[in-house]
């Protein structure tokens, strides 16, 4: 009873186990069945999150941007989503003529499914992951371009000029920021000497965050451009082309590119808490499991929010800025600081604090460096050429012509 | 057990699909596809080889991953310049059938 | 090590399947009544003109030509990485020379205007 | 038993997926076939207990190989289409000879018993981090090392060389 009360859901897991092997099955069909469970629990649990995080979501933004969100169905409006859920299932679908059936409806499956596989190496606890896959860091890259794949084929399965320019943006979008990501990702696994997600968590007896403020800035910043918000919602720039990639799709097909946007945003505050701000590591969390699983909601939550508040808040980028931001600053920025952080840390000795000393130093350095240059670039411009757009204000010398006033 | 004969004969079917591919297809990107299949099969090769007799630590098993990634290497630095080259001349001649490509003959 | 990609395996499939079934079953429940000018192509109201997969510019392809070495470098670094605590320091600085190496590519394209968007 | 029976789904869906590629009329879909080849092969790395290259296999090859010829596809588009023959007029004397170097090679792996081994030792959780001080040890791959990074960094040059439009060149 004492291990239901501090690790429930591992005693849960026991105890299916348990009830499996009651029933003198193989031992392998026990493992295959519990696996499927498992999976198929997981799985169904992060899509049945996304109804209460689009919630959240919209209630927050409403709150930033100084409205109410919604409010109608429901106490405080949580009925709202479960009413657009059976909303969008009703919908018909509509295929354009001359879609490329198999890779238009392939797409969306693909976009979403992307971003659940993510959460099958996610440690949540001490006890409590999916698979601790050894290779989990490049598992959830190679994922990622899976996601890419999907956007891809939606975009040009739709037979849509601007679907296809859309996805080709999205795509230059998503490539770009990967690299950033990757090289910054060096660097916890640097630290923890492991790709394997559950190793990194307990590799951190200090966060990464401390040891490396730039690089989870990074990492920060491009898994917010490889999730396609704001500021990096260019992919679906209603203003600029119609809607991206899905123009043309309509109800749940639709709905499921939003899916998996709202759970990948969950999902990137969830990775950054486990690879930087120590995951489930917290006071009394190796005695009790259940609160490491606390406490990585609660750092995940803090993260989520300031996911929204960045979203909420910042315009859209440009084009050439979003790409130059990628390939100017975060990608030389990124290889300079895994250079660094390298050279420093190895020459560092094995002292936890000295570590964290030097490198807070190093990473102080980088920054500073950064904004010096970043400040000479800036004065070193041709001031910006002025366009010289029709005056509303007339030269001196000429008459002022009154506005005819309307005869009243 | 699945015997180590399987995989090779996986590959070995895989790389004669890829020969075939880059026999007979006119389109070069369809050309380099098929080289890729090739490049495939090799390593599913070297990774079938190093699982079954060179994976015990005694063998020196980071040999074969060694080569896996000089494999891989060469498939990407491929692709890049192939595909540079198919653009360019696309561009140029307006068109990607491999016999139409003889800007060498002069 | 079997066990863990065993679950990811069946994990991948069943993150296709849920939403593949749902698509299937929204496919169901929602009316089904095509038109002829419902299903023609969104082009803001006007109807479409010459091929849809009109040609694109090349820009987007050196954007992904980058990306590809620099997704390539992985297999390389990320073992290192994991051997990080186990080398001396000149593995690690054949690593940034291996990086720097790198970068002299992206160094390269950014001085022929290659970044540039245009 | 359960494993040889995955193994000749996942050796089927590769096979058929890497004949689709070179057979099949539109150059869009032979891509996707390509992708799902890939994948297999990925599965096969998998099966094989190189969890390492299994990722690797979908990074680099599905998430930018792929990529890339799904763009050059894109970008050619206009001339390669699916009208028109897309194989060449003498498939058949290719497909002779393929048959014939597969048969041949078929008869020389089942031939020879070192084929008929199973799996060795399984590899250890440790092998990466063997790669890793094996990738920088002088005396092993430290120069393989450097200079693949020299050859990706020729192929960047040459490539974005070749593809850069030139201002006023020929359209």
């Amino acid at each position: 009873m004492n291990s239901f009360l501090t690790d429930p859901i591992g005693f849960l897991i026991l105890w299916f186990y348990s009830v499996l092997r009651g029933w003198n099955l193989p031992e392998d069909l026990v493992v295959l069945i519990a696996f499927v469970v498992g999976a198929f629990t997981l799985a169904t649990l992060s899509l049945l999150l996304v109804v209460f995080l689009i919630w959240v979501e919209r209630k927050i933004g409403g709150r930033v941007q100084d409205r109410l969100g919604p409010n109608r169905v429901g106490p405080f409006g949580l009925i709202q989503p479960v009413a657009d859920m059976l909303k969008i299932f009703t919908k018909e679908f509509i295929t354009p003529d001359g879609a490329d059936k198999v890779a238009y409806n392939l797409g969306p499956i693909l976009a979403v499914g992307a971003v659940i596989m993510i959460w099958a190496v996610v440690p949540f606890g001490i006890t409590l992951y999916g698979s601790n896959l050894n290779v989990g860091i490049l598992y959830i890259i190679a994922v990622g371009g899976i996601g890419t794949l999907g956007i891809i084929m939606a975009g040009w399965g739709s037979n849509n000029k601007f679907a296809l320019l859309g996805a080709f943006r999205a795509v230059a979008q998503l490539l770009s920021y990967e690299v950033p990501m990757v090289v910054s990702l060096l660097i916890p696994v640097m630290f923890a000497g492991s790709m394997g997600l559950n190793e990194i968590v307990r590799a951190q007896t200090v966060p990464f965050i401390v040891l490396a403020p730039i690089a989870a800035l990074i990492f920060f910043i491009s898994s917010i451009a490889e999730n396609g918000r704001a500021p990096f919602d260019l992919l679906e720039a209603e203003s600029e082309i119609v809607a991206g990639f899905n123009v043309e799709y309509s109800g749940l097909k639709f709905g499921f590119f939003f899916v998996g946007d709202f759970l990948h945003a969950f999902t990137i505050a969830l990775l950054f808490s486990v690879l930087f701000l120590g995951g489930w590591n917290g006071p009394g969390a190796d005695s009790m499991p259940i609160l490491g699983f606390v406490y990585l909601m609660i750092k995940t939550s803090l993260m989520y929010f300031l996911g929204l508040l960045i979203r909420f808040t910042l315009p859209r980028f440009r084009i050439d800025q979003m790409l130059a931001l990628n390939w100017k600053l975060l990608v030389p920025l990124s290889l300079v600081t895994v250079s660094l952080t390298a050279i420093v840390d190895k020459l560092a000795m094995n002292n936890i604090w000295v570590r964290v000393i030097v490198l807070l130093l190093v990473n102080l350095i980088i920054w500073l460096s950064l904004q010096e240059i970043m400040e000479r670039v800036y004065r070193s411009r041709p001031p910006r050429r002025t366009v010289n757009y029709p005056r509303l204000k007339p030269e001196a010398d000429e008459p002022v012509v009154q506005p005819e006033t309307p005869a009243a | 057990m699945i015997p180590l004969s399987w995989y090779v004969i996986v590959a070995v079917a895989m790389f004669c699909i890829g020969l075939f591919g880059a026999l007979t297809r006119k389109n070069a990107v369809a050309i380099l596809m098929s080289v890729e299949l090739m490049l495939n099969a090799v390593n599913i090769n070297l990774i079938a080889f190093w699982r079954y007799l060179y994976a015990d630590p005694a063998a020196d098993p980071t040999r074969a991953l060694a080569f896996v990634a000089i494999v891989f290497v060469a498939a990407a630095a491929e692709v890049a310049v192939g595909l540079a080259l198919i653009i360019s001349a696309y561009r140029q001649r307006n068109t990607v059938v491999a016999e139409e490509l003889d800007l060498m003959k002069g | 090590m079997q066990n863990d990609l065993l679950y990811i395996g069946i994990f991948m499939l069943i993150a296709l399947f849920i939403p593949g079934i749902a698509i299937v079953i929204a496919g169901v429940l929602g009316p089904k009544r095509p038109a002829p000018i419902k299903n023609a192509a969104y082009e803001c109201g006007i109807e479409t003109v010459g091929e849809t997969w009109v040609q694109f510019k090349a820009q987007y392809y050196i954007y992904a030509l980058i990306f590809l070495v620099f997704d390539v470098e992985t297999i390389f670094l990320y073992p290192w990485a994991i051997a990080y605590n186990a080398v001396g320091i000149w593995a690690v600085l054949e690593a940034v020379l291996f990086i720097f190496i790198l970068a002299g590519g992206l160094g390269y394209a950014w001085r022929k205007g290659a970044l540039e968007w245009q | 038993m359960p494993m040889q029976i995955f193994f000749l789904i996942i050796a089927a869906v590769t096979l058929i997926s890497a004949a689709m590629v070179v057979t099949v009329r539109r150059m869009m879909h032979a891509a996707l076939w390509l992708v799902l080849s890939l994948f297999g092969v990925a599965v096969l790395f998998a099966m094989l207990e190189s969890s390492f290259y299994a990722v690797v296999q979908v990074i680099v090859y599905i998430g930018a190989i792929a990529i890339l010829v799904i763009f050059a596809v894109m970008l050619t588009r206009h001339m390669m289409d699916d009208t028109g023959r897309q194989i060449a007029k003498n498939w058949w004397a290719a497909l002779v000879a393929v048959v014939i170097a597969f048969g041949g090679m078929v008869v020389l792996v089942l031939s020879w018993s070192r084929f008929q081994v199973g799996p060795g030792t399984a590899p250890s959780e440790l092998l990466l981090l063997d790669f890793g001080k094996a990738l920088t040890a002088p005396n092993q791959f430290a120069i393989p090392f450097e200079v693949s990074s020299v050859l990706l960094l020729a192929a960047l040059i040459g490539s974005i060389f070749i593809a850069v439009e030139r201002k006023g060149g020929q359209k």
